[in-house]
């Protein structure tokens, strides 16, 4: 029993302590690599500009073919999907 | 004149045990809550049904191809069975306690006898052996847990990580208590059963069921029911402690808008994290693998399909047998007893200790940020239950200062607190797993 | 120069035997009548497509690993499987006939010899063992069913239950008549293999299936393809027993319009029907559990998500599947012999037969309500179909009657056809499982 | 082979007998249910009201931060879709 | 204090060998390659991650049970499993050689011995074994293809599928420099490696990762890297051969528009192709048929429910899994030495002399044709590497002359590709395999 | 070693062989079925028609019902994707 206590007291003592070890090297590491990202990397992206993202479709794999290279574009991306 | 007989003793009204109906009105009662009280549906009704199917009489739903034999013995199939379990006996429990303790090859040989037989496994034994057991289910649904997270609110202000840490404590004060119930002799709980129901402290329903099932695979059903229960409570629950622990004036600290996330953070940070649980806790890696593998996706910007499956008809597949699944588990002999009683004292108790030190973390980062920057209700979202935790900090905030919207700010220690119980999830499987 | 000869002995034209020949003609035959007829395309066009892979020569697309090696038999291979077998011949049939009666245990034994030989599992051999053998496509299947039936019509006249009773009458009658046969000499059967002809009378294809791979699986093939062959043909077979059934008074009969059904009773119904399920049948639980599963995922309204899966992707994906797997039951030395023709006659008497009752009993229930209450025309429907059966109603009904639309009143005793033929599943499970 | 008969004729008499007991009991339950209900129960909803269900899509979770409560509750729903 | 010294003892920074350092390296610079350089993203993020998964010390997310039980080595453990394997010694690299080696009975009672232990597979291994070992991921990927490809101007130019021959001399060119170099001693690859290793030259994702799962698995990890990397580097490997081999006025060859094709003639051509697969080379009946299956659900416009499955929920989700499973095989153990590289090199050789006799073909045609009927720039796209080597073809065209779109007409060879390749894995593995 | 050579020799040689032969036979018989098609064959259809397939939705199942025939053969063409 008391060995049982003894186990769970060390469980809470080493669980906690390394939780906290743990996200505070996340803190560390995610605020270095803000600071790099900002410093060195591009200008920020809104994400609300991501929102243009366009999931290509396999409707467009159906598109009756014209040599029009617009639509085309669209072909080919929908086929890429899974074409190697 | 004989068949009707045997429909009759066949039948479930004939054979229904006390143990069973309870169970099924238990499973109605989850789904009355899922279904009125909007209880974690998703995962509510499918467990609650499956509680009920586990627990129709002579179904066998929720038992091995072993355990439905052992039910209809027939004498000399039971016989060859004691042979290969190396037993004397032909008793019923004697045989089951055997095969239970088997190792595995015995364990296949008995299958492979039962079956010869013309006895199989329940419909949910094979859906908790394949979703549950493999433990694949609950990381797939990690998975797109972690594609439907936005990192931007944490990357935006990272120290509410901490509030994610002290939340965390609710767990490991839990395993404490359940140790000490059993030192008092009042429950018997190993250690893995403690740790296990520790992380219903987690507030985070994969986490508590791919633990469980490593550590304590027979207190799994009560387990999860009391994780996603209390995860619904969440705003009962966490109020009352959230406005003993503060002062008006706290309740009233509006925060700074936080600053925009570019998209290359996005993309970093869940490989940032992926590599250093990777270098410091390997037993955490298959959980949070998965979930930084499903946030890639969503970030990448570059495998949309794969996201939008991730996050949708896969993770809703999965969900429909995770939940059967865990319905399974609350077959009357598995989950009628005191212990269960236990488990969702135990869980409660830690949802509120999670939240009080959330709350006291926040206080405490308020005041070495000079007292007017972190308003200390966003502490009690350390403990997860995203979204529920970060809403009830913002409707507080609301409460104190009409102009005060914290949610955004909550979501930060809200994620957080994701990664901080698979954490503690890790260093139990590393300690007693 | 012997490589060129290798590839010549190693070819399908080679080593095509007739027997595979017609089976790859009856394959095209029901992709034809898949795509220009619609006979029930998102069945036939898998089952088509797999009945041709399955019989292209050499290829063993179908088989098991054991059975791959007995075809390309090396010597010392056999003589090692004759071995574990427990046999003293290398003779390829008496290697075939042990195996296929060896217990589960020397089975799997067997299947290891053979693999360390390189030998493995046909894919479509590995479908079927996933797919149908678990059990787990049919009750899938069956689940997305229920998430896509209304019970708003039965709920609104729930005496149409009794039209779905009696429409059943053609599963027995179909028993009855396969060993009637089989005591006359002209077939084979035992009563295992009549109650699965049977179950073709109850026109749904899972059911069909579920029993089939439960009570005769060396039939299912036979027994899906005339389940759902005949299900196309519905509205050529139903119409003149209908019309020589009732009168033109009576076809002309008008209905009162349905009463509005609220949202929860739609939601109680599942719950209601699995608890009486589970207190009567439990044989029939989990063909009608899952069906009750995805009922209330429909109607309960707070797990949309999982509803629009289980009724679209997964369905889908399990589809491709079963369809495949069944088509691995039309190999020629599986499928090709008179068995399948008096299957086919059976299935056809037994959908007459079910059409017959269900009118009479609607005759019978007319007369009781006053005769001018319920249109005989409805009766038909309660063989299932959905919503075959129901359209073949209206469109007789409207050919009397220009005013007088009877679909949605046939859609009741459709769908009360549904629950009427998993009952009598279950009953035959029990009684001859 | 006369037992096969025998036993095909008891599996109809019984089986016929069965489905229409079960099927009768749930005539019965139905309509003390459907009682019940339209007794104590709310008042009808029109089933086409049900058509307004919102599936929520993940495409909300990308919505970019705004301290709008309304633009929350859409957000957070989305999350909360799969957050324990 | 202990416990503290555990936990550094069990970390991975402290266990990280230089190998895995490597391997995860190459994992973020192929996260970097897909997500910045758009390499075949689908596949390359959760090859990727995979990959970094696979090397984290002490997870063993990509080992077997066994193989993690000898990694932990605890000594009564490892005396039961030398017992099992019949050895003397407890030499880890002898036990995992000997395991390795063993029949499949006894690979399988040592997986049940060490379970016992509490050792498991890691979670990728799993992932591999069902998705990738059991060949099932590949050919449902190639259904998905199948159900994305347009035949059209296949069949409006059907003697573009020449083009699609001539591009697999890549494939074998690049087998007989395998077993070149090891004849020269300066590799050590068997006929099977050799033939693994030619089929990068199809230029073919999922048949690249059929047949290398089939003839030489522990190459898999660098045979699919090497297949998609190059695939995406098509537009940088092809232009300079094909400005080489073809003269200014080749390349402002305009040719003329394709004629519409029928919707009956998409129906048939898969079944006509199915047909002569089965008919002449059995041994690619699995690949080719589920690739005509996946086509004739798109093409038979009464299954569009499935089609639409077929390439969209149930392809992204196996390549999720597939992805993961390849990663798998990017352990260091496993992919680092020296064979890898001269995979790498071999694989390139491999595309360009496919792109040259594609070309040359071209010419070949074009002469037959009168010399002004086929632009040679479509030969390329024999190699397949669809659309990419198409819209290749298209770019080169429009440099030539800017009226020149030579897209619709490189797709036709495009596709012929996919098919030959098929067939050329089909004779590998019939006569290697 | 020579013998792997030779392996790899005349695996090329078969090989290549049997990828022109196979290619060549389905040159073959895809002309020959195109020639019939369009000989006997229905007059083609251009691929842009088949864009109007409409893919049956659930949702059609939770329709009010009303006797409205048109109505109806949506519903139960909805229903009827898995009704058997
Ligand atoms: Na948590
Ligand atoms: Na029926
Ligand atoms: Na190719």
């Amino acid at each position: 029993m008391d060995s049982l206590i003894s186990q769970g007291l060390s469980l809470m003592i080493y669980g906690m302590g390394f939780v906290f070890v743990f996200l505070t090297l996340l803190v560390l590491m995610t605020t270095l690599m803000s600071t790099l990202v900002t410093k060195y990397g591009p200008a920020p992206v809104a994400p609300s500009t991501r929102k243009k993202r366009v999931i290509n479709s396999p409707i467009a794999t159906q598109a009756s073919y014209k040599s029009d290279d617009e639509l085309v574009a669209v072909i080919t991306a929908a086929v890429h999907q899974y074409r190697s | 004149m004989d068949k009707l007989l045997n429909i009759w003793l066949a039948s479930g009204i004939y054979n229904l045990g006390v143990g069973q109906l309870i169970m099924i009105v238990v499973g109605l009662l989850l789904l009355y809550l899922a279904i009125n009280k909007k209880f974690e549906p998703l995962l509510l009704v499918p467990i609650g049904f499956g509680g009920i199917l586990a627990n129709i009489p002579e179904a066998g739903l929720a038992f091995s191809a072993v355990e439905n034999a052992v039910h209809f013995q027939s004498p000399e199939l039971m016989s060859k069975l004691s042979a290969v379990l190396g037993l004397s006996s032909n008793e019923p429990h004697t045989l089951l306690e055997a095969y239970y303790n088997s190792n595995a090859s015995t364990h296949a040989s008995a299958s492979l006898l039962v079956q010869d037989s013309g006895y199989s496994n329940g419909m949910l034994y094979n859906f908790y052996s394949v979703a549950i057991a493999s433990g694949a289910a609950p990381l797939i649904i990690f998975m797109g847990v972690g594609a439907m997270t936005d990192f931007g609110p944490l990357l935006a202000n990272p120290k509410t990580l901490f509030l994610g840490a002290a939340a965390q404590f609710g767990i490991f004060a839990t395993v404490l208590g359940a140790v000490g119930l059993t030192s008092l002799g009042l429950m018997d709980f190993s250690i893995q059963d403690a740790a296990a129901i520790g992380i219903i402290g987690g507030a985070d329903g994969p986490t508590a069921i791919y633990v469980a099932s490593l550590l304590s695979p027979h207190l799994l059903g009560a387990i999860a029911v009391a994780a996603y229960s209390y995860m619904a409570l969440v705003p009962l629950i966490q109020p009352p402690i959230m406005r003993a622990l503060t002062t008006k004036a706290e309740r009233q600290i509006t925060m700074v808008q936080l600053r925009q996330v570019s998209k290359i953070e996005r993309i970093l940070f869940p490989i940032v994290l992926l590599l250093l649980v990777g270098m410091l806790l390997p037993d955490a890696a298959p959980l949070l693998g998965m979930f930084c593998f499903g946030n890639l996706l969503r970030e990448c910007g570059v495998v949309d399909r794969l996201s939008d499956t991730a996050q949708n008809a896969l993770i809703n597949i999965v969900t429909i047998f995770l939940g059967l699944s865990v319905g399974s588990k609350l077959s009357a002999d598995k989950f009628l007893d005191s212990t269960t009683f236990g488990i969702l004292v135990l869980g409660i108790v830690a949802f509120c200790i999670g939240t009080a030190m959330g709350v006291l973390m926040a206080k405490l980062l308020n005041k070495m940020e000079g007292g007017n920057a972190i308003n200390p209700l966003i502490g009690s979202a350390g403990v997860s239950a995203v979204p529920m935790a970060a809403r009830v900090s913002n409707k507080l905030g609301l409460e104190a200062n009409p102009q005060n919207f914290l949610l955004m700010h909550a979501m930060g220690p809200n994620v957080a607190g994701v990664i901080g119980s698979a954490v503690a999830a890790g260093v139990m499987i590393k300690f007693v797993g």
